[in-house]
C-alpha cells in the first residue's frame, strides 16, 4: 500500500507513511466508537425484548437505531460536572486512561488472516496485560471524585478486576499451549477447516476451561453479574457517581469496547477466530484450506465471522446481565479464588496430558502437519516457508530443530 | 378448614342493638371475658383492675395507671392467659375544646390509653385501658407519665414513641423515647383536641 | 520470638484500625421503598448497627380522621398502603359496620372477597418485583407489573381507579360488578396460571437469588411475635396465624364457605408443595427466601379464593344492597379491628359518639412493626444484604407514615 | 557534550530523506519517560506522584516495543504496570487522607536531592558517550537503529526457560567454547527466585498480620470468611 502511494501518486515518503498510520488508528478507533454505538442499542432492544416491551422506537426510522446517536449528542450537550472536592487533574483524567487501556488492547486482536494491526508474536499476552491497565481508569476516578461512595466502588471494582486476572490468565494459558504459541494470527490459524477443529472440542478439559474462561471475563469487564462497582441497589452508581456528560460516555464507551474486546479474544481463542464452521473459502476453492489464505473475499468472509462470534458473545453477556440478580462481594471473591482458579488449574492440567497422550488429537483428523505438539513457527519453517506478509529470516539452525522433532514425538 | 354456615342475611339489615356479635373472646370452654377470668386477674394484681365493661362490642378491662407495668407482665407471662402479642397502643384524648358541648359530655377531660393484646396460641384478644390525667398535676405542656411496656412486648418500643409523638405520654422506663413520626424539634402533641398548628416551622408558613 | 508476644497480657492486639463509618441510606436512595432513611454504622463492608428514620410521608391522617365522617374517610384509608387499596378499604369499612353492627348482602360480601383478593395478588406482583430490583435483577420487575396492569385494568372496569380505589365501601360497595367482567377475570386468572411457575424459575430457584437471600435475616418466631410482625413476615417464621382464618368472626365470617390453606411451613413443608419448587438446602426457617417464598405461594392461594368467589358470586341472587349514606350517625361506642391484608395485619380502631363525625380514628400499621424488627436482623450483616432484608419485609412508607 | 548531541540528530533523518519514524517515536518514547520521571519526584501531592509513575513506566514499555523486545514490553506492562502499580495505588489511596496527601518537601532536602541525582547523572551520561557503538559507529550506522533480523519471536526465550537452547550455534548440553561453563537453560535459576519471592511473600504476609486480643472472639470472627476486612 505504501509503495504504491510513494510510486503512483509521488507523496514524499514520511507523509505517506503518516497518512498510514493515522488511517489504520482510525479505522480501530471507529471500529471501537461504531461497536461501542451499535452494542448500546443493541442493549436496549436486546434488555427490551427480555422484559416484554419494544425498546426505543421513535428514533431515526421504526427501529429507533439512531439512539445511541441521540444519546451521544445529549452526553455532549450536557454540562461535565465536577465535585468541589474532587482532585481536578486526576478526576479529567480518568475516563481517558480507562478509554485508552481498551483501545490499545484492540491492536493485538486479529480480525482476519491479515488484518491485524500489529502481528505481535506475543499478542496474548500483550492483549491481556493492556486490559489489566483499565482498572486504573476507575480506581483513580474512585479516588478522585472525593465521594464515599465512589470510593467504595472503586475499591470494590479494583479488588475484583485484579483478583480475576488470575484465573483469566490461566484459561488463556490452554490454547496457547495447544497451538504453541502466543501469536494470535497462528493460533486463529490452527484453527481452521470444521469447526471440529476450534479449540472448544478439541478435548472436554478445554470445553470446560472455554465457560471458566467466560465468566472471568465477564467479571474482569464488570457486567452482571459481577457489576459491584455500579451496584446501584447498595453504592448509588459506584465509581462514575459524580461523571457525567463526556466523561461519563468515555466510560460507557471503554466497558463496551472491553466487552466486545474479550468476547473477540473468547472467538479467536476457543472458537476459531476468522475460521467459519463451515470452510466455505476452501469449499469454493477460493483458499488453499491452511487458513492462512490471502485472497480480498476470503478475508472479508473471515472478518464476518469474527465480528459475527464477538457480537454473539456480547449479546450473550447482555442477556446474562437481564436475566441474573448481582452477587455480593463476598461471593464474587469466593468464585473467584475458591472456583474459578481451581477449577481453570485442574482443567489446565487435564489438556496437559490429553495433549501428551494423544499427540494426534483424538480423531486424528488433521493429516500431521499441524501436529498440535510441535511448534509452528512462521521463522522455524526453514526456508520453504510459506509466503507471508514479514519476510523469512534464513534460518540456519535447521538440524537443532530436528533433534527437537525426534525429542517431542 | 372451612366454615361452613353463617348468620344468613337478606337484604342489608340492621342487626338489633345488644347483642353482641359473636366475639371471638369466647374461646371453647375458658370464657375469658367471663368472671372466673377477672377473678384470677383480680389476685394476680390486688388493686389492679378498676372497671369492667362486658356488655360493649369489644369489652374492655379498666386498669389502674399505676398498675398497667404489673397487669401486663401477668398477662404476658401467665401460662393460661399468655397474651405473647401486643396489637396497638392508643392514646385518646377525651376533652372537648367548646364549653357549650364540654357541659353536655358525660365525662370530665382525661387522656385514654387503650391496649390491644393477643394471644397467638388461644387466637383470643383482650383490650385493656387506663385513665390518665391529661396533664401531669395540671401543668399545661408537661405530659403524664405511664410505666412502659416496652420491656414485655418490644413492639411497644415503637408503638409507645408514636403515642409519646402525637399525643404525649411519656413512658417511664422506655429505652428511646424520641419523635418517631415529626421532626425531633416539633413543639405539642398534634393528636391532642386543643392542639393549634405552629404559625410557622423553620420558615415554612404553618396556617 | 512469637512466644514472648502470645503470653505478654499487656500487648493490647488489636485489629487493622478502620474507623467505623455512619453511610446514610436514603431516604433518596434508589433500593428503599419510598422515602425511609436507613443510617448505618459500617466498618468496611460489615454493618454493626442500623437505624430507621421514618416520618418523611407523615400525612396525619388520623388527626384529619377525627373531623370528616367515617365514609368520607375510606379515599384516605386508600393512600396508606397505595399498593394494597382495596384490603385497606375493606379494613376500614368493616370497623365502621362493627361498631354499626351492619350486616352486608351475600351478594356484597363475595364481591368483596373476590376483590380484596385480586388486591392482594396485585400488591404481592409489586413486592416481588421491586425485591428483584433490590438484588439487581430487572427484569421481575417488568414481568410483575405487566400483569399487575392486567388487574388494574380489571379493576378500572370494576371503579374507574388504578390505584386509589375508595370501592369497598361502609355498608358494601360503590357499584356492581359491569357485565362481561367477570369472564375476563376469569380469562386473566387462566393465563396467570403458568406465569407464576415462570416466576419460580426466574427468581425463587435462581441460584444466585438463593445465595443472596437464603439464610439472611433470620427471624425467630419468638421474636416475630414479640415485634409484633404479621402477614408473611410472620408466616414465614413459620407461625400459622391468618386473620382470615383466625381473627375477628365478622371479618372471619366474610370468608364462610371458602376453602383455602394458610400459607405457612408446618413441619417440614409448605401446604400443597409437591408443585412448587422445593426449599433450597441453605434456606433456614425465618430467612428472607421463605419471607419471599411465603408471598408467591399466597398469590397462588388468592387465585384459588378468586375462583370461587367468582362461583359464589354468580350464584348469588339477592341486590347488591346500598352503601351507607355520607352522614350516616355513628353509634356511641369503641371498636378494634384487624383484617389480613397483603403486607400484614391492619388494624383500625374507631371511637364513636353518636354524631357522624367519629371520634378518634386510629390505624395500626402492619409495615410499622415489621419494619422495627429491621434493626434486630441487619445486625452484622454486609451492606449488600441491607437492601435484601429491606426488600424480604416488603414495607410500604405509606402505611408506616400515615 | 555538544558533539553527542549533534550526532543524535541524524538519528531522526532516514536514508530515503523521510522521518526516520524509529527514531521519532524512540526520542518520544524516551523523552515521555524522563520528563514524567521527574515529575514524580516534583509532584506533591502522593496519588499525582503514583499516576505519573504509572505513565512513566507504560513510556519504558513503549521502549521496549520499539526496540522489538515484545515479550519484555507486555511484561513491563503487566507486571510492572498492571501489578506493582496498582498494589502502590491501593496503598496510596487507601493512606492518602488529608494529613499525608500533600508532602511538602523542606527547600535543604530538595538541594541535597538534586546535588545527589546530579552526580548519578553525570556519571551516566559519561560512561554511556564513551561506550564504542555510541560515539564511533556514527558515520556509518547512519540508517538509523537497524530493525531487529527478522520476526523477533519469544519462543527461543520460552525453550531455553525450559531447558533447550536454540539461540545459539551450541547444541545445549556441550561446553560453550568462550567460558567452558555448560550452557544449560534458565530453569534452575527461574525455580529459585520464584521460590524467593514466595518466601519473602509469606514474611510479609506474617508481619502484617492483624494483631487481634487473644480472647474476644468478637463479632468480627465469625464472619472472618472471605468480607473485605
Amino acid at each position: 500500500m505504501a509503495e504504491y502511494l510513494i510510486q503512483t501518486v509521488g507523496l514524499p515518503g514520511w507523509l505517506t507513511w503518516s497518512l498510514l498510520a493515522v488511517l489504520s488508528a482510525v479505522l480501530i478507533l471507529n471500529l471501537m466508537a461504531g461497536g461501542a454505538l451499535v452494542f448500546i442499542w443493541a442493549e436496549r432492544k436486546v434488555s427490551a425484548r427480555i422484559q416484554d416491551r419494544l425498546g426505543p422506537t421513535r428514533t431515526g426510522g421504526s427501529f429507533g437505531w439512531l439512539q445511541s446517536l441521540a444519546d451521544g449528542i445529549k452526553l455532549l450537550a450536557k454540562e461535565d460536572l465536577m465535585p468541589e472536592g474532587a482532585d481536578g487533574m486526576l478526576f479529567r483524567v480518568a475516563p481517558y486512561v480507562s478509554f485508552c487501556a481498551s483501545f490499545a488492547a484492540f491492536i493485538g486482536l486479529p480480525f482476519a488472516f491479515d488484518m491485524v494491526g500489529l502481528r505481535l508474536n506475543v499478542g496474548v499476552f500483550y492483549v491481556v496485560a493492556v486490559l489489566g491497565l483499565e482498572v486504573f481508569g476507575v480506581i483513580l476516578a474512585g479516588y478522585a471524585s472525593a465521594s464515599k461512595w465512589s470510593l467504595f466502588g472503586a475499591m470494590r471494582e479494583a479488588a475484583q478486576v485484579v483478583s480475576y486476572e488470575v484465573p483469566l490468565g490461566m484459561c488463556i494459558v490452554v490454547p496457547v499451549m495447544l497451538a504453541g504459541t502466543m501469536d494470535l494470527v497462528t493460533i486463529a490459524e490452527k484453527q481452521a477447516g470444521w469447526f471440529t477443529n476450534w479449540y472448544l472440542f478439541h478435548d472436554p478439559f478445554t470445553f470446560v476451561v472455554f465457560w471458566v474462561y467466560v465468566t472471568c471475563a465477564v467479571a474482569s469487564v464488570n457486567r452482571a453479574p459481577f457489576d459491584l462497582a455500579e451496584a446501584e441497589s447498595e453504592l448509588v452508581a459506584g465509581f462514575h457517581t459524580e461523571y457525567s456528560g463526556l466523561r461519563w460516555s468515555f466510560f460507557f464507551m471503554a466497558e463496551y469496547s472491553s466487552m466486545f474486546l474479550v468476547s473477540g479474544l473468547a472467538a479467536v481463542l476457543f472458537l476459531g477466530g476468522w475460521n467459519g464452521p463451515v470452510p466455505i473459502a476452501t469449499l469454493l476453492g477460493l483458499s488453499d484450506g491452511t487458513g492462512e489464505s490471502t485472497g480480498a473475499i476470503v478475508r472479508l468472509l473471515g472478518l464476518a465471522n469474527l465480528l459475527g462470534k464477538a457480537t454473539l458473545g456480547v449479546l450473550i453477556m447482555m442477556w446474562i446481565r437481564w436475566t441474573l440478580p448481582r452477587l455480593r462481594i463476598d461471593q464474587v471473591m469466593t468464585t473467584c479464588l475458591k472456583y474459578c482458579t481451581p477449577i481453570a488449574a485442574v482443567m489446565f492440567a487435564g489438556a496437559m496430558t490429553w495433549l501428551w497422550v494423544f499427540p494426534g488429537g483424538v480423531l486424528n483428523l488433521d493429516d500431521g502437519s499441524r501436529r498440535p505438539g510441535e511448534i509452528r513457527e512462521g521463522w522455524l519453517e526453514g526456508p520453504g516457508g510459506r509466503s507471508t506478509a514479514v519476510s523469512d529470516a534464513p534460518v540456519d539452525d535447521a538440524p537443532a530443530l530436528a533433534e527437537i522433532a525426534e525429542v517431542s514425538k | 378448614m372451612v366454615r361452613s354456615g353463617s348468620c344468613e342475611a337478606a337484604a342489608s339489615v340492621r342487626l338489633p342493638t345488644g347483642v353482641a356479635c359473636e366475639t371471638q373472646q369466647v374461646m371453647g370452654d375458658k370464657n375469658m371475658r367471663g368472671p372466673a377470668f377477672l377473678e384470677s386477674l383480680e389476685a394476680a394484681v390486688p388493686g389492679g383492675v378498676v372497671g369492667t365493661n362486658l356488655e360493649a362490642i369489644d369489652p374492655w378491662v379498666e386498669v389502674a395507671p399505676a398498675a398497667v407495668a404489673d397487669v401486663c407482665r401477668w398477662l404476658h407471662d401467665s401460662p393460661e392467659t399468655g397474651f405473647d402479642s401486643l396489637q396497638c397502643i392508643t392514646a385518646v384524648d377525651w376533652f372537648e375544646p367548646d364549653p357549650k358541648k364540654a357541659a353536655k359530655a358525660g365525662w370530665d377531660p382525661h387522656l385514654e390509653l387503650v391496649y390491644h393484646l393477643w394471644s397467638t396460641r388461644a387466637r383470643v384478644s383482650l383490650v385493656l385501658k387506663t385513665k390518665l390525667p391529661r396533664w401531669k398535676d395540671d401543668q399545661p405542656g408537661v405530659p403524664p407519665e405511664v410505666a412502659s411496656v416496652a420491656g414485655i412486648w418490644r413492639t411497644a418500643d415503637w408503638h409507645e414513641r408514636e403515642v409519646y409523638d402525637l399525643s404525649g405520654v411519656v413512658f417511664v422506663g422506655h429505652p428511646d423515647l424520641r419523635r418517631i413520626l415529626c421532626p425531633e424539634d416539633w413543639e405539642g402533641f398534634p393528636l391532642r383536641k386543643d392542639y393549634e398548628m405552629p404559625l410557622d416551622y423553620h420558615g415554612i408558613r404553618g396556617r | 520470638m512469637s512466644q514472648v508476644i502470645d503470653d505478654d497480657p499487656r500487648i493490647i492486639e488489636f485489629d487493622v484500625r478502620t474507623d467505623e463509618m455512619l453511610v446514610n441510606m436514603g431516604p433518596q436512595h434508589p433500593s428503599t421503598h419510598g422515602v425511609l432513611r436507613l443510617v448505618l454504622r459500617t466498618d468496611g463492608e460489615i454493618v454493626s448497627e442500623i437505624e430507621p428514620h421514618i416520618g418523611y410521608l407523615h400525612r396525619c391522617a388520623e388527626k384529619i380522621g377525627e373531623n370528616i365522617s367515617a365514609r368520607q374517610f375510606i379515599p384516605y384509608t386508600d393512600r396508606m398502603d397505595y399498593l394494597a387499596g382495596m384490603n385497606m378499604n375493606l379494613g376500614w369499612s368493616l370497623a365502621v359496620e362493627k361498631l354499626m353492627r351492619l350486616q352486608v348482602t351475600e351478594k356484597a360480601r363475595h364481591l368483596r372477597v373476590l376483590i380484596s383478593e385480586m388486591g392482594r395478588i396485585a400488591s404481592h406482583l409489586v413486592g416481588m418485583g421491586a425485591y428483584g430490583l433490590d438484588l439487581g435483577t430487572f427484569s421481575p420487575f417488568l414481568y410483575a407489573f405487566r400483569e399487575r396492569e392486567k388487574i388494574l385494568d380489571l379493576f378500572e372496569e370494576a371503579c374507574g381507579a388504578r390505584l386509589t380505589y375508595s370501592y369497598i365501601t361502609v355498608g358494601g360497595l360503590t357499584a356492581d360488578l359491569p357485565p362481561g367482567w367477570l369472564e375476563r377475570c376469569e380469562a386473566f386468572l387462566e393465563q396467570f396460571e403458568p406465569i407464576i411457575r415462570e416466576y419460580h424459575a426466574l427468581l425463587t430457584t435462581n441460584a444466585i437469588f438463593v445465595k443472596r437471600t437464603a439464610g439472611i435475616g433470620v427471624l425467630s418466631p419468638d421474636m416475630a411475635i414479640n415485634y409484633g410482625c404479621s402477614g408473611p413476615v410472620l408466616r414465614g417464621s413459620g407461625v400459622d396465624q391468618d386473620m382470615r382464618r383466625d381473627g375477628e368472626p365478622i371479618y372471619t365470617a366474610m370468608y364462610d364457605g371458602y376453602a383455602f390453606e394458610v400459607a405457612v411451613m408446618k413441619d417440614g413443608h409448605y401446604p400443597r408443595d409437591h408443585a412448587y419448587p422445593a426449599v433450597p438446602a441453605d434456606a433456614v426457617l425465618g430467612d428472607c427466601w421463605h419471607r419471599f417464598f411465603v408471598r408467591m405461594l399466597e398469590v397462588v392461594q388468592s387465585m384459588d379464593l378468586v375462583r370461587q368467589a367468582i362461583d359464589q358470586y354468580s350464584a348469588c341472587k339477592g341486590p347488591l344492597g346500598e352503601p351507607v349514606k355520607v352522614a350516616e350517625k355513628i353509634p356511641a361506642g369503641d371498636v378494634y379491628l384487624e383484617t389480613e391484608c397483603p403486607k400484614g395485619q391492619m388494624g383500625f380502631y374507631l371511637i364513636g359518639n353518636g354524631s357522624a363525625i367519629p371520634w378518634r380514628v386510629r390505624a395500626r400499621s402492619s409495615s410499622f412493626s415489621n419494619l422495627s424488627v429491621l434493626a434486630e436482623l441487619c445486625h452484622g450483616c454486609l451492606i449488600a444484604d441491607v437492601p435484601a432484608i429491606v426488600g424480604s419485609l416488603d414495607i410500604v412508607m405509606g402505611e408506616i407514615d400515615r | 557534550m555538544s558533539s553527542s548531541v549533534a550526532q543524535l540528530l541524524p538519528v531522526l533523518a532516514a536514508a530515503e530523506g523521510g522521518l526516520n519514524w524509529h527514531g521519532f517515536f524512540f526520542l518520544l518514547f524516551a523523552l515521555l519517560a524522563c520528563c514524567l520521571a521527574v515529575a514524580v519526584v516534583l509532584a506533591d501531592n502522593v496519588v499525582r506522584m503514583a499516576f505519573y509513575l504509572v505513565l512513566s513506566l507504560g513510556a519504558t514499555a513503549g521502549l521496549f516495543f520499539l526496540a522489538g523486545a515484545e515479550f519484555v514490553g507486555a511484561m513491563q506492562l503487566m507486571i510492572y504496570v498492571g501489578g506493582t502499580l496498582v498494589l502502590l495505588i491501593f496503598g496510596v489511596m487507601l493512606t492518602a487522607q488529608e494529613p499525608f496527601v500533600s508532602i511538602k518537601t523542606p527547600v535543604r532536602d530538595k538541594v541535597l536531592a538534586g546535588l545527589v541525582g546530579g552526580a548519578l547523572l553525570a556519571v551516566l551520561i559519561q560512561a554511556a558517550l564513551s561506550g564504542p557503538a555510541w560515539s564511533g559507529s556514527a558515520a556509518e550506522g547512519g540508517g538509523g537503529v537497524a530493525l531487529a533480523a527478522g520476526q523477533p519471536s519469544a519462543t527461543p526465550l520460552g525453550m531455553a526457560l525450559v531447558g533447550i537452547r536454540v539461540d545459539g550455534d551450541v547444541a545445549s548440553g556441550e561446553k560453550s567454547p568462550e567460558d567452558g561453563q555448560v550452557r544449560s537453560g534458565y530453569l534452575l535459576p527461574f525455580e529459585i527466585v520464584s521460590v524467593h519471592l514466595l518466601v519473602v511473600l509469606v514474611g510479609a504476609a506474617y508481619l502484617a498480620r492483624s494483631k487481634r486480643r487473644k480472647s474476644s472472639g468478637g463479632q468480627g470472627a465469625d464472619l472472618s470468611t472471605g468480607g473485605m476486612r
